[in-house]
């Protein structure tokens, strides 16, 4: 890496350490320039670092050790793979399971919360009252859900997609709104200066202004809807990786437990780096994508 | 702890000149309760509100339990002293490495039954085929396994087991053929609905010899070790607790109904909870001062039971398992 | 009020207006009695000191605010209705880009909105894009332009739908003089090919005398009609006009009932 | 004057909604007690006027642990809060930062309080103290996201601005990015202050003396006779979370009157 | 690079600077092998037509770009030395206000990054309003402004530091000819009593003619060094510098050279 330095310009140099430690629009196109790259790479490779770190720290207890933890409380990966070794077949349909009800929710949930928005962006007079009310249907614990769910859709996925959808409309409904309604007032002079429909106001200004926000909702949603569907099925379901989990645990079987966790953890972050991926190609103007 | 000071003085310090005549301080100690505040724990509000505990020198909280507490994990972290659990819950813990020992045996029969509508014509075991039975799951679903096979069922495929929630509503929604109730609560909800006793069909674990063993207190190895002679004066102080509460019914479910969550239950309903308890705590032949202990032939049963169906995967060490020194007070 | 406007067909009337900003008890007259006619296919520019309500003039013809009293007519309607056909263009003082749209986009927003088909205004767009000397960006974003870039971007957006009216507010300070002067020729030829009317607000005296036919000069504090100037320069503008005397005269003349004003208003002020 | 009577329109809209809610609420329920004629239709959905009723009677204690609840949640709420904002302030510092933690954050929302309970008791062996970090747990997601999608949309002309002044890092987030960041922050805490009351309810559920929550779950162990007392105390949840929700919406309005939504009208006053 | 320039001190030279913009493979070349040199207490302008890289090349000085060859020195610094010391301050083409501060409260955001305390400031603030106009418009918002007087807000903010260098991208383009002209005549007193170092971008070729000590013209596609003039009108510019014979040649010829540059352009695109 000296020698890098020393080939060029001192000063290039310089400037270009500069530009990593204040990252810019400036740095952007500064970084492509092909040698900071090398200056790069490690600081990208660093979550996988952290992430290794992490594992075996707690694979050989570092992190039993720091908290005084027993491996009964926490088992350490290699219990919880040998767990999910051996219970392949039941995690895998499990996982399956709980998959529906948490795609299912979400996109039920996620849908009508955005409509919700949407109409009461239309008219906000009235509409900014119909969010605040459907905002508080946050304050509704899963505890009560989950009955009320199970009296009206009975004890399949209907029930825990009917808890998602709960959990999960007022969260859009609230970011969508805010989205929809902050935008400057000469862009709607604009429009209306074109005398564009409600219809074309809302497709061509406030929906994609409104997509980053969205797309935080999204985001919020994704791990709501796992937490969601996994938390209702402790109370009534007799399958699904929530149901193991809330048995497991009552059982003292650690490793089972924390694989059910582990799995849900991953399809958490696997669902949400789509979201994220889906995020860049859909809105690649918005800032923070520059 | 103030209720007690304020409505027992007497005894509060009656006992202070007699037991501990030091005035050494109240030593603190935490009991966690199975579930939410009700007259299943009659005994251990009864003990403290007539200061059963205090006379030993403890200061006793009461925690309450929930759907999210997992009894053994909060003895086990510390969370708690001493805890309010199941018995096969307790061996299948330790099965998986928990150091927890039974100080004492609060129950000493069954208090679930399998419930049927007779509308559904399931009146007998063998009708249970292919029909959806409902549990409580973890530990609990093993005596109806029991259950199945004492009567010719195969558990793994004759029945549909259901995970039941801590609501009646499967029954009565016909999501569930056959649910599981204790005699204390779910079968007075069910009767409390509307639905009539003779409507019913009662299946009894304990006539089909497949009971196990339920409330149990149970406590962390080590902390026994160290406060054996607390752990000691608690558990005779909650036996004494439950002695006074089956003699004084009326009483400990005016004290109980002190401490349930207002509105939320009646004091007919605990009332008749706490006359089921007390059938379960101290069934016909058992003298007062048997209250608590362990009859060995439910203990081997109980660990019988859960061998067999795999609810534990070695044999139990009932003599590692239950703390007897405990009981003989010594 | 313009006695030589008689004979011409009245397409804008701004009769009597006024503007008051603020909410009660803190209100801050910006436009007072503002009236002056617009005649079909004529060019008139604004002119006048920072924030004496010329935008804000420009906006009340769009319809985009309401006048606190007083009115305005365009072609014999509110307008209101004219902008409901979409009778004008406007061009803001900032470049008001969608940032979630290419330059390309950006100009066929209204064409869109109009529901014209894209291969009807294809052409059309590239013939702008063009003129504006935007060709090689047209896949650019808002952000990666320069400010004169965006600008241009703003004209050629107005300029897509084609309208009878525009509004155009400073269209051309961030241009650079070659650039400007090129447009300035382009929006000229523009008019007398379709027939425009348009009013301009702008900073430069020489840039309104070259393009107008008539420049009302308005003063501020608050806003009012100080003068207004007709300029007799012909209906063809060369690059000769800038060098001819009456060229010069109305510039002088512009600039000094300017700095009269000005100096009026700073004393005031000061 | 104008603010207080559009505050009154707002109040009196909201109230016509929750109105025509409980309406419907009522015209369901009969419904599926009389047209319908399900099974249980008690416990699928009761008449509203015997909620109503049970709630009047049982008033003092929903109120006693309505307070219990709230004042768990808020606490959790502003732990939860200000470790979201914080987490999002520190991944703004750095991409690495942020990619380094976003997968934890992602995994962590996925352990249910269940499983993560017991270690946190573990750890720090004071029930108090885990009820509250747990609460906090619960709501930070929600903030993070929208602070840091608000920290991360600043203009990078505002952020140049303040570099050619030499900025330090502190005065950059104290004077450019909170405050450019506090309308997606609200946006968070609006998500996550009616979800602290879920959370406090939820760790209610893990052995707490008193709260909405023990009430909600006692009345539904103990079955049909206690079905109104249910619905109550869901009514009673979410009348909390709305209010926590209005007291953001007030709060946001008056710390950031700058939004284009909350700006005064542009229309001229009369 | 310029003979006359070696007995006075080289504050800031620029040394062969190229900038590239794009991801590898669309990379676009905006400034390429851009050399020029400016002197203490010189007045430099650039020129050039929109979109050849003025503002990248301010950016540049100001250490808000890095450029991807060569190198720029100030006060024999690196230009991030000089920024952290806060040697310039600077005029965004954009008025770049931050909307949740008044106007008074804008301009004085760099000495509240400073450090300095209100009391010490308060009266210079003051008086900077009263320089751009302001003073009645202390406490409004940047929404309620008009373009040009955002623009004064701006140029007033940059001025707060009192720098001795000063980059200005475009500062006056908004403003009217008489406000323009008492700026312009207030940059000049201020850079005489001060002795600041001033670049500057302009479109108008009066106005840096007017001002400047040298005038570098830009050419596009890259951007280019076109050429240097030299503006021999003495230090002290008056009314009647703008009427001298001197100041009529010189503009006349930068705007043949830049006339001819651009011909030259318009060919190679169209
Ligand atoms: N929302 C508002 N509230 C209060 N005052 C406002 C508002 N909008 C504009 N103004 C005031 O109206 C006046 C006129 O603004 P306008 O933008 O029309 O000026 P302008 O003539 O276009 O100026 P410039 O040449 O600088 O662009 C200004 O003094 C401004 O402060
Ligand atoms: N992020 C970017 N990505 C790609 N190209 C860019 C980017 N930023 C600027 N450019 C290009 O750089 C060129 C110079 O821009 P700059 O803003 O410096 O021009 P300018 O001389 O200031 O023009 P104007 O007089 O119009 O303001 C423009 O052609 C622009 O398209
Ligand atoms: C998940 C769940 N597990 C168990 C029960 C049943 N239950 C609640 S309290 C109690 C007393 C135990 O003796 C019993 C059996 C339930 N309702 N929900
Ligand atoms: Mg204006
Ligand atoms: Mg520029």
């Amino acid at each position: 890496m000296k020698e890098v330095i020393l080939s060029k310009d001192q000063q290039a140099a310089v400037s270009t350490l500069k530009s990593l430690e204040e990252p810019t629009r400036a740095s952007t196109g500064k970084v492509r320039a092909g040698y900071t790259v090398i200056f790069t790479q490690p600081m990208k490779l660093f979550p996988y670092f952290f992430g290794l770190v992490f594992l075996l720290l707690w694979q050989f207890r570092g992190i039993h050790t720091l908290f005084s933890l027993e491996r009964y409380q926490l088992p350490i990966p290699s219990d919880i793979l040998t767990a999910m070794r051996e219970n392949g077949d039941i995690l895998l349909i499990y996982t399956l399971y709980t998959g529906v009800e948490i795609i299912g929710g979400f996109l039920i949930g996620s849908l009508l919360g955005w409509l919700a928005a949407v109409a009461a962006s239309f008219r906000p007079q009235a509409g900014a009252g119909a969010i605040s009310i459907m905002a508080s249907l946050n304050a509704v614990p899963i505890v009560a859900l989950a009955p009320i769910m199970n009296n009206w859709l009975g004890d399949g996925v209907a029930s825990r997609m009917g808890i998602v959808s709960v959990m999960t409309m007022a969260t859009m409904a609230v970011s969508t709104y805010k989205g929809l309604r902050s935008i400057e007032p000469s862009y709607l002079e604009l429009m209306t200066s074109y005398a564009a429909s409600t219809r074309q106001l809302f497709l061509k200004l406030r929906l994609p202004k409104a997509l980053p926000a969205i797309f935080s909702a999204l985001k919020i949603n994704m791990s709501t809807s796992i937490i969601g569907a996994i938390v209702g099925e402790f109370f009534i379901a007799s399958r699904g990786l929530g149901y193991l989990l809330s048995d497991q645990i009552r059982l003292a079987n650690m490793p089972l437990a924390w694989a059910c966790i582990v799995i849900a953890a991953i399809l958490g972050i696997v669902l949400y780096t789509i979201i994220q991926l889906v995020e860049k190609r859909f809105i690649p103007w918005s800032i923070s994508n520059r | 702890s103030d209720k007690s000071a304020t409505t027992t003085p007497v005894a509060s310090t009656a006992a202070g000149a007699t037991k501990s005549p030091s005035a050494e301080p109240l030593k603190k100690v935490k009991i966690q309760l199975k579930w939410v505040p009700q007259a299943q724990f009659a005994g251990i509000y009864a003990a403290k509100e007539k200061g059963f505990y205090k006379d030993e020198g403890i200061d006793v909280e009461i925690v309450p339990g929930g759907p999210d507490v997992i009894i053994e994990q909060q003895v086990i972290n510390g969370a708690v002293d001493i805890g309010v659990s199941s018995f096969d819950s307790l061996l299948v813990n330790r099965d998986n490495g928990l150091p927890l020992v039974s100080l004492a045996q609060v129950t000493q029969k069954s208090s679930y039954r399998l419930l049927s509508k007779k509308s559904t014509g399931i009146d007998a075991p063998a009708k249970m085929k292919d029909k959806k039975v409902g549990t409580w799951m973890g530990s609990q679903q093993f005596q109806v396994l029991a259950f199945m096979e004492k009567n010719g069922l195969d558990p793994k495929k004759d029945i549909q087991l259901v995970k039941q929630g801590f609501t009646m509503d499967q029954f009565f929604g016909d999501q569930l053929d056959v649910a599981t109730a204790t005699i204390y609560n779910e079968y007075y909800v069910v009767l409390e609905s509307g639905v009539k006793e003779t409507d019913l069909n009662v299946f009894n674990f304990d006539d089909a010899g497949v009971a196990m063993l339920e409330d149990t207190l149970i406590a962390k190895k080590d902390w026994v070790d160290k406060n054996h002679d607390l752990a000691v004066k608690a558990v005779r102080a909650t036996m004494k607790g439950w002695n006074y509460a089956i003699e004084h019914q009326d009483e400990v479910v005016d004290i109980v109904m002190k401490s349930v969550t207002a509105g939320s239950t009646t004091k007919q309903h605990q009332t008749t909870m706490l006359k089921e308890m007390a059938k379960l705590v101290r069934p016909e032949g058992f003298k007062n001062d048997q209250v608590g202990s362990f009859v060995d032939e439910s203990v081997t049963r109980t660990a019988d039971i859960a061998l067999k169906y795999g609810l534990i995967k070695k044999p139990a060490d009932l003599t590692a398992a239950i703390d007897k020194t405990i009981l003989q007070g010594k | 009020m313009n006695s030589d406007l008689s004979q011409q067909k009245v397409e804008i009337s701004v009769d009597g207006v006024c503007m008051v900003f603020g909410k009660k008890g803190k209100q801050v007259t910006v436009l007072q009695d503002i009236s002056f006619d617009v005649a079909q296919n004529e060019f008139v520019s604004l002119l006048g000191p920072s924030g004496c309500g010329k935008s804000t003039l420009l906006r009340l013809m769009a319809d985009l605010l309401q006048p606190s009293s007083g009115q305005i007519i365009i072609q014999k309607e509110h307008p209101r209705e004219v902008r409901l056909r979409r009778k004008f263009g406007i061009v803001f003082q900032n470049p008001t880009l969608f940032e979630w749209r290419t330059v390309r986009e950006n100009v066929e927003l209204p064409l869109e909105v109009m529901g014209r088909s894209r291969a009807e205004y294809r052409s059309m767009v590239d013939q702008l894009l063009e003129t504006v000397g935007l060709t090689k960006f047209k896949d650019y974003y808002p952000w990666q332009l320069s400010g004169g870039m965006q600008q241009r971007v703003a004209i050629a957006r107005a300029l897509s739908l084609d309208p009878p009216i525009l509004f155009m507010d400073e269209p051309f300070s961030a241009l650079d003089e070659f650039t400007k002067e090129k447009l300035q020729f382009e929006l000229l030829e523009i008019k007398r090919k379709t027939n425009k009317t348009i009013v301009f607000v702008t900073h430069s005296i020489p840039e309104a005398v070259f393009l107008s036919n008539r420049i009302i000069v308005l003063s501020a504090n608050p806003g009012r009609v100080h003068s207004v100037h007709h300029v007799d320069l012909g209906e063809d503008r060369t690059l000769q006009t800038r060098e001819s005397k009456r060229f010069h005269t109305l510039t002088a003349s512009i600039r000094n009932c300017f700095y009269e004003e000005s100096v009026a208003l700073d004393d005031q002020i000061g | 004057m104008i603010k207080l009577d559009r505050q009154w329109h707002q109040a009196a809209v909201i109230a016509c909604w929750i109105a025509a809610l409980l309406l419907l609420w009522e015209v369901l329920a009969w419904l599926l007690h009389n047209v319908i004629q399900v099974s249980q239709p008690d416990s699928k959905l009761p008449y509203l006027h015997k909620v109503i009723t049970s709630l009047q009677d049982n008033l003092p204690t929903l109120i006693k642990q309505g307070f219990t609840t709230f004042g768990n949640a808020m606490t959790g709420f502003l732990i939860g809060a200000m470790f979201g904002a914080a987490l999002a302030i520190s991944m703004s510092l750095s991409k690495t930062v942020e990619h380094t933690l976003t997968p934890y954050m992602v995994a962590s929302q996925m352990v249910p309080i269940i499983g993560l309970a017991p270690i946190l008791y573990g750890i720090l062996h004071d029930p108090s103290l885990s009820r509250i970090i747990m609460a906090g747990y619960v709501t930070f997601f929600p903030v993070t996201i929208n602070s840091l999608r608000g920290l991360r949309s600043v203009q990078p002309e505002q952020l140049e601005l303040m570099r050619s002044i030499a900025a330090s890092t502190w005065h950059s987030y104290l004077k450019l990015k909170l405050p450019s960041a506090l309308p997606g922050l609200f946006a968070g805490l609006k998500i996550s202050a009616p979800l602290a009351i879920t959370a406090s309810i939820i760790v209610e559920l893990m052995g707490a003396p008193d709260g909405i929550g023990v009430l909600m779950v006692s009345s539904l162990y103990y079955g049909a006779a206690q079905v109104y007392m249910f619905w109550c105390t869901v009514l009673v949840s979410i009348a909390i979370g709305f209010t926590t929700f209005l007291m953001l919406v007030l709060l946001e309005r008056w710390l950031t009157p700058w939004q284009p939504d909350f700006r005064e009208s542009r229309r001229g006053g009369s």
